[in-house]
């Protein structure tokens, strides 16, 4: 006998029923998030063609037009020095995005190593890894990044690890706690029970279900990166100049800011629109992936 | 006695730690269960039916004990040498939903248990699950779908048909029915009843409703704290329940009366069902029992035959 | 007992972390190019003293010797250092060699304090009435109005906005607030709300979040099946459990509105511990920033810790260990 | 006979989904009389909550009234301001719900909670609520109610949960409790419990009750008279006893083979087949004319009406009386 299954929802064949497919289907509903992928989009292609389009160097200083405001020749004005503020912002865009990306990988990869081994080994290195894990958020990640700056110096690589470095017990937490939930879900009993293998288990049922939540988590984590890449210029543990940097120049913009105003309209503004395009991706990828929890 | 069982367990125990704090789910049961046959485990929540149904399939490791399937001691198998056992020995769960990844297609989950042990090709994995589809009574198109977008009784189906693909000798069913409504409840019992008819499948069905394991099962188990409390051939366990705990699960079951003046009395027994972290002494059931006496509060009772093939364990018997 | 227990658990925790924070940054600044301390450094930091007045040159770098043991092996050196930190006794610093940290910092140390404390209560009295209104008014231009408020405030860091008051106030509509220095109340205007903005915007929407996930919970229609009145309700039975989710983001956004402070210090010229760090730590004056890191390091682990204690008392569900 | 206590007459309820709608109740009727128990039958999606939450103004957002009536003492209860709503709601009519592990707020005593009814209803001053609510735990089989007045809803047991929250509901004395799947999360033992106290409150206070359960030996052994739903409508109404000895309708015909019973090993399995539908559009013919053993044409185009097959016994099915024919 087999039993009518009359009533059952038609169940739409659609080719592209992926769940990247799905998620990105709700991502492109919110406006919000898509006009931040432009911008973002526009600043990574800055960032890898900057050098190309720049009118100077940015060692290049013009001494015939120091302080210049916005001009045909210097279309973002010019700087104490003379610097032309355009090809600052251009190299500074290239510079942001290779910190920040770098640094966020080296936390993500610390942190997944750690993480999944805490989740996945349990016991004494999940204790001491834990510690590690409460140790790291006693104090804010900031602190660490300007301690290890110290010893690091400050070039792009130092600059990458200083950030990165600290940044890891974010990740290795999430990741510890999404193993467990996962390992002792029904959903793995279930696969092992099947007889699948532990590499299988990860491969097919574990990685499909975190990776929309590593995603996210990267995706909020570049913008926190650029942020303390640029407060450590603040605090003088920036990079060195003459390489520009979004934190250098408002730094030093703030600080001669009188009679100079261009040198803070174009850097803040575009800084400040690029964490919130940032902030708009992280919080659209959030909801496509996780439509019902989070904030 | 059955002299080969598919299924034995021995003086199986299970601790938990949690908190720092020992649980026992499950002290010192021993069953056997012969090929083609239904053993029900019955009890209320935290009685641990479904530990112990994980503990014959090697899903958790049992502190004490030993398990055979088969002929084969399980107990202490490695992880490599079992897994090729576990076509032999599968389960349906109470969530079907939970136990399927949501981001995997019906029809992609069905397949997978088949690729874990390279059965057949690609192709004829594919058609395999048409006809399994078929079987447990679904459209092939729901293959398509993502397990959210079922329905429970569909699912449940669905679990059937995952386990069915690896053609196993043993299921484990817990508690397959009690998250469906009525109507579905029985779609599923008639369609486990048959899948045992034609395939001589052997089920450990685990749940909380009497009536539906003493429909299915060839013998029962009653547990209660992690203890089996009374064992016998279901006719015999339900025409002579021996243990003051089984007569109570009895006289709780609400049966439609035949008229309203037939109606049940709502008699009960007070209490609930102690922690399970620290239980009560002697025989765990006396805080709640009718008849206990100083001898129940204090010494443990052990299992005592009724009859040839009916034990309970209550210092009352014998 | 049980309260004195926790106490005494977590305060040896805390102590223990803050040890082991400035052990590793001795350490590392040790090795560090400018080097933590060592006798050279310290006498090209007392030059001037040294061409003015040999013996005071003589005692303070006697002085130095004695409380860093520079002669020591780094081991014990460290041990010192930390053990003289730990009982808040800091010694001078080498930007101002004669005189104590302790002194430098007696100025500082209020003025991050107040900035830190006064924004994070500005973000509570704030953001919790805009997430409460945004909830309740759902899907109306309210709450549109309050998320993106809310976004916005959230993604822009405090520095950045400092940065743009400093160019609002400093340069366009001068006069209206200062936009250096500290003193008046008025001083203090734009640097709290520049720190408060993201905790407003966190704390916002974290509220919108929680409630509308509360009000849809069965207590809630429990709360409804008795007759309880709409204010009642929300209030009593809606915003009181998602405060219970709410204190979870406390603590972290705290630790971001530390580092805030340091940064928006920096920003607006306020002589706080920020500024302190912002000239410690490029002119390698390390006792003085690590020092620094310190007392911030402490005042967010016993923030925290109170954090803690107000969550077991506003959720009864939560255990202290 | 009385005027009955609640009467609710052709109630429709929809609601609104992100793509389409769902007719969760279309156009029940029934009356509950002064101190009977009802028993509301039917699976999930049936809308047997639905009905009565939605009289009482406790349905979701996206759910709305769309017709019907709901009389309680003399008032239509739709027509109601939601402050007059919320006068009734706990002082007249009180609730249960299933799961007692979420329904109880957790971080309010429950004692607080036992007394906010009675302190929002001025229902009794403070120092009456107290003791007042020391009584209904100690009525409620709570053991030592002084001590637990002060603890949290995670401090007990489901059980003892679910007294709670029946004390919640009976603390203003109401004339009419609604319970809805009050002991489906429960242990069968505790189920026990539970029922037989609601039967002695019902006796000892001549309250009416509404149970709405899936559970047949629930709704047969406690209730005077029953419903059953499905698809948002009524597809029987009758007095236990005609309800336990004619069904009149196929589907209830077919729900009470479905229920294994203690004693039926070997008994052959007769299952409905099919699944319950959801309604995204009204319903124009009988909704269970698919699954129905005793279907026609007619039964397809044509919306069956609620109507008398034998006193006190109402059907919705062109073929009742053919049923009942074969069930006798």
């Amino acid at each position: 006998m087999a039993i009518a299954v009359s009533q059952t929802r038609p169940v739409a064949v659609k080719k592209n029923r992926s769940q990247f497919y799905q998620s990105w289907k709700r991502f492109r509903k919110n406006y919000f998030a898509v006009g931040g992928l432009v911008w973002v989009a526009i600043f990574f292609i800055i960032g890898i063609i900057g050098p190309w389009i720049a009118p100077y160097s940015y060692t290049d200083a013009d001494f015939l037009a120091m302080h210049a405001p916005p001009s045909a020749h210097h279309i973002f004005g010019t700087d104490q020095v003379g610097y032309d503020q355009f090809t600052q912002i251009l190299y500074s865009v290239r510079y942001a995005l290779e910190i920040a990306l770098g640094a966020t990988c080296v936390s993500f990869i610390i942190g997944i190593v750690l993480g999944l081994w805490a989740g996945l080994a349990g016991g004494i290195a999940d204790m001491l890894i834990m510690r590690g894990v409460d140790f790291m958020f006693a104090l804010p990640s900031f602190f660490f990044a300007l301690i290890l700056s110290v010893l690091l110096g400050k070039g792009l690589f130092p600059m990458i690890l200083a950030i990165g470095v600290p940044g890891w017990a974010g990740y290795a937490r999430l990741i510890r706690s999404l193993v467990l939930s996962m390992r002792n879900g029904e959903m793995v009993e279930a696969a092992r029970a099947l007889g699948a293998s532990q590499t299988h288990i990860a491969a097919r049922y574990m990685f499909p279900n975190v990776v929309g939540s590593m995603v996210v988590s990267l995706a909020f984590g570049i913008p926190a990166d650029l942020t303390a890449q640029a407060g450590l210029s603040i605090v003088g543990m920036g990079l060195n100049p003459p390489m520009p940097s979004f934190g250098n120049m408002l730094a030093n913009a703030s600080s001669n800011i009188l009679g100079f105003p261009w040198l803070l309209y174009f850097p803040a503004s575009i800084f400040a629109i690029t964490l919130l395009a940032f902030l708009f991706v992280a919080d659209g990828l959030q909801e496509a992936f996780n439509p019902r929890g989070g904030m | 006695m059955p002299t080969n069982p598919l299924v034995k367990v021995e003086n199986v125990s299970k601790r938990f730690r949690v908190r720092g704090r020992e649980l026992h789910a499950v002290s010192n049961v021993s069953f056997e269960i012969e090929a083609g046959k239904t053993f029900g485990l019955v009890g209320e929540s935290g009685s641990g039916k479904s530990t112990l149904g994980r503990l014959v399939l090697r899903l958790l490791d049992a502190n004490e004990g030993r398990i055979t399937f088969n002929g084969k001691d399980i107990t202490n198998l490695p992880n490599r040498q079992l897994r090729p056992l576990r076509q032999e020995m599968q389960i349906i769960f109470q969530d079907p939903q939970a136990s399927m990844s949501p981001r995997m297609t019906i029809g992609r989950a069905i397949e997978d248990a088949m690729e874990i042990h390279k059965i057949g090709t690609k192709q004829s994995r594919r058609k395999r699950v048409d006809e399994l589809l078929e079987r447990v009574g679904l459209p092939s198109f729901v293959k398509y779908a993502f397990p959210h977008e079922l329905s429970g009784g569909q699912l449940q189906r669905i679990g059937i048909a995952r386990a069915l693909s690896l053609n196993p000798k043993l299921i484990v069913c817990d508690e397959p029915v009690s998250a469906l409504d009525v109507s579905i409840q029985v779609q599923v019992i008639h369609l486990l009843q048959e899948l045992q008819r034609d395939l001589n499948l052997t089920y450990i069905f685990i749940a909380h409703n009497l009536a539906v394991v003493e429909y299915l099962s060839d013998e029962i188990a009653v547990l209660y704290l992690g203890e089996v409390v009374e064992q016998a051939p279901a006719e015999k366990l339900f025409k002579n329940p021996s243990h003051p705990y089984t007569q109570v699960l009895l006289q709780s079951i609400l049966k439609i009366p035949e008229d309203p003046s037939s109606r049940q009395k709502m008699t009960h027994i007070q209490g609930e069902i102690p922690s399970p972290f620290n239980p009560p002494s002697g025989c765990t059931f006396h805080p709640r029992c009718p008849f206990a006496t100083d001898v129940c509060r204090t010494q443990k009772p052990v299992a005592k035959h009724v009859d040839d093939d009916h034990k309970a364990t209550c210092h009352l018997i014998g | 007992m049980f309260m004195l227990r926790f106490f005494a658990k977590r305060f040896v925790a805390i102590v223990f972390t803050l040890a082991a924070v400035i052990a590793i940054s001795y350490i590392m600044m040790y090795e560090s190019p400018g080097g933590f301390m060592s006798t050279s450094q310290v006498a090209s930091a007392l030059a001037p003293i040294a061409a003015q007045n040999p013996v005071l040159y003589q005692k303070v770098m006697e002085e130095f010797q004695q409380r860093y043991g520079l002669n020591l092996p780094l081991w014990r050196q460290c041990l010192q250092y930390v053990w003289h930190e730990l009982t808040f006794n800091f010694g001078n610093s080498m930007q101002n060699p004669t005189q104590t940290i302790t002194s430098q910092l007696k100025t500082a140390l209020p003025i991050s304090v107040i900035l830190a404390f006064s924004s994070t209560a500005l973000s509570v009295v704030i953001g919790i009435p805009m997430g409460v209104i945004a909830a309740l008014k759902r899907n109306t231009w309210i709450d549109y109005t309050v998320t993106t408020l809310s976004m916005v405030g959230q993604a822009i860091p405090s520095f950045v906005l400092a940065v743009i008051f400093v160019l609002i106030f400093g340069v366009l509509w001068q006069n209206i607030l200062p936009v250096t220095g500290w003193g008046t109340f008025s001083d203090a205007v734009l640097p709290v709300i520049s720190l408060a903005a993201a905790p407003i915007g966190v704390v916002a929407r974290y509220m919108r979040g929680s409630l509308i996930e509360t009000m849809r919970q069965d207590f809630i229609r429990t709360a409804k099946s008795k007759g309880v009145k709409y204010w009642p309700l929300v209030l009593k039975h809606g915003v009181r459990n998602s405060m219970t989710a709410l204190i979870t983001v406390v603590g972290p956004q705290f630790a971001f509105t530390v580092v805030g402070t340091v940064l928006v210090e920096n920003i607006f010229a306020i002589p706080g511990l920020g500024k302190v760090i912002g000239n410690a730590f490029p002119n390698f004056d390390f006792p003085m920033a690590i020092t620094s890191v310190f007392i911030l390091g402490a005042i967010m682990m016993i923030t925290n810790l109170i954090v803690d204690l107000f969550y077991a008392w506003i959720d009864p569900r939560v255990k202290l260990q | 006979m009385a005027e009955p206590i609640l009467s609710i007459e052709d109630l429709r309820v929809e609601f609104d989904r992100s793509e389409d709608k769902v007719y969760a109740v279309n156009g029940v009727s029934f009356q509950i009389d002064p101190g009977q128990a009802l028993g509301i039958v039917g699976e999930s999606g049936s809308g047997k909550s639905v009905t009565l939450m939605s009289a009482l103004g406790l349905i979701r957002e996206n759910g709305k009234v769309k017709s019907g009536v709901v009389q309680f003492e003399g008032k239509n209860l739709l027509k109601m301001s939601s402050r007059q709503l919320e006068d009734i709601r706990g002082r007249e009519i009180g609730v249960i719900f299933q799961d007692p592990m979420t329904s109880l707020n957790p971080v309010m005593s429950i004692g607080d909670q036992i007394m906010e009814t009675m302190l929002t209803h001025h229902y009794a001053g403070h120092r009456e609520a107290f003791d007042r609510t020391i009584q209904l735990l100690h009525e409620m089989g709570i053991p030592d109610p002084k001590a637990r007045f002060k603890n949290y809803p995670h401090e007990f047991s489901g059980g003892m949960r679910q007294r709670i929250m029946i004390a919640i509901a009976l603390a203003c004395e109401p004339q009419l409790l609604i319970a809805d799947e009050p002991t489906t999360a429960l242990d069968v033992t505790v189920q026990m419990q539970i029922l037989a106290l609601l039967q002695s409150q019902r006796e000892r206070k001549n309250m009416s009750v509404a149970i709405i359960t899936h559970d047949f030996g629930v709704a047969t052994n406690f209730c005077d008279k029953i419903v059953v739903l499905y698809a948002g409508q009524v597809m029987e109404m009758a007095d236990t006893s005609a309800f336990i000895q004619n069904p009149a309708h196929p589907y209830t015909l077919g729900l009470k083979n479905s229920i294994i019973e203690v004693g039926q090993r070997g008994r052959k399995l007769e299952p409905i087949p099919g699944m319950a539908p959801t309604l995204t559009e009204p319903p124009t013919s009988c909704s269970f004319a698919d699954r129905c053993p005793f279907v026609t044409d007619r039964c397809r185009e044509e919306l069956p009406k609620l109507r008398s097959v034998e006193s006190n016994h109402l059907v919705a099915c062109h073929r009742a009386e053919e049923v009942l024919a074969r069930a006798n």
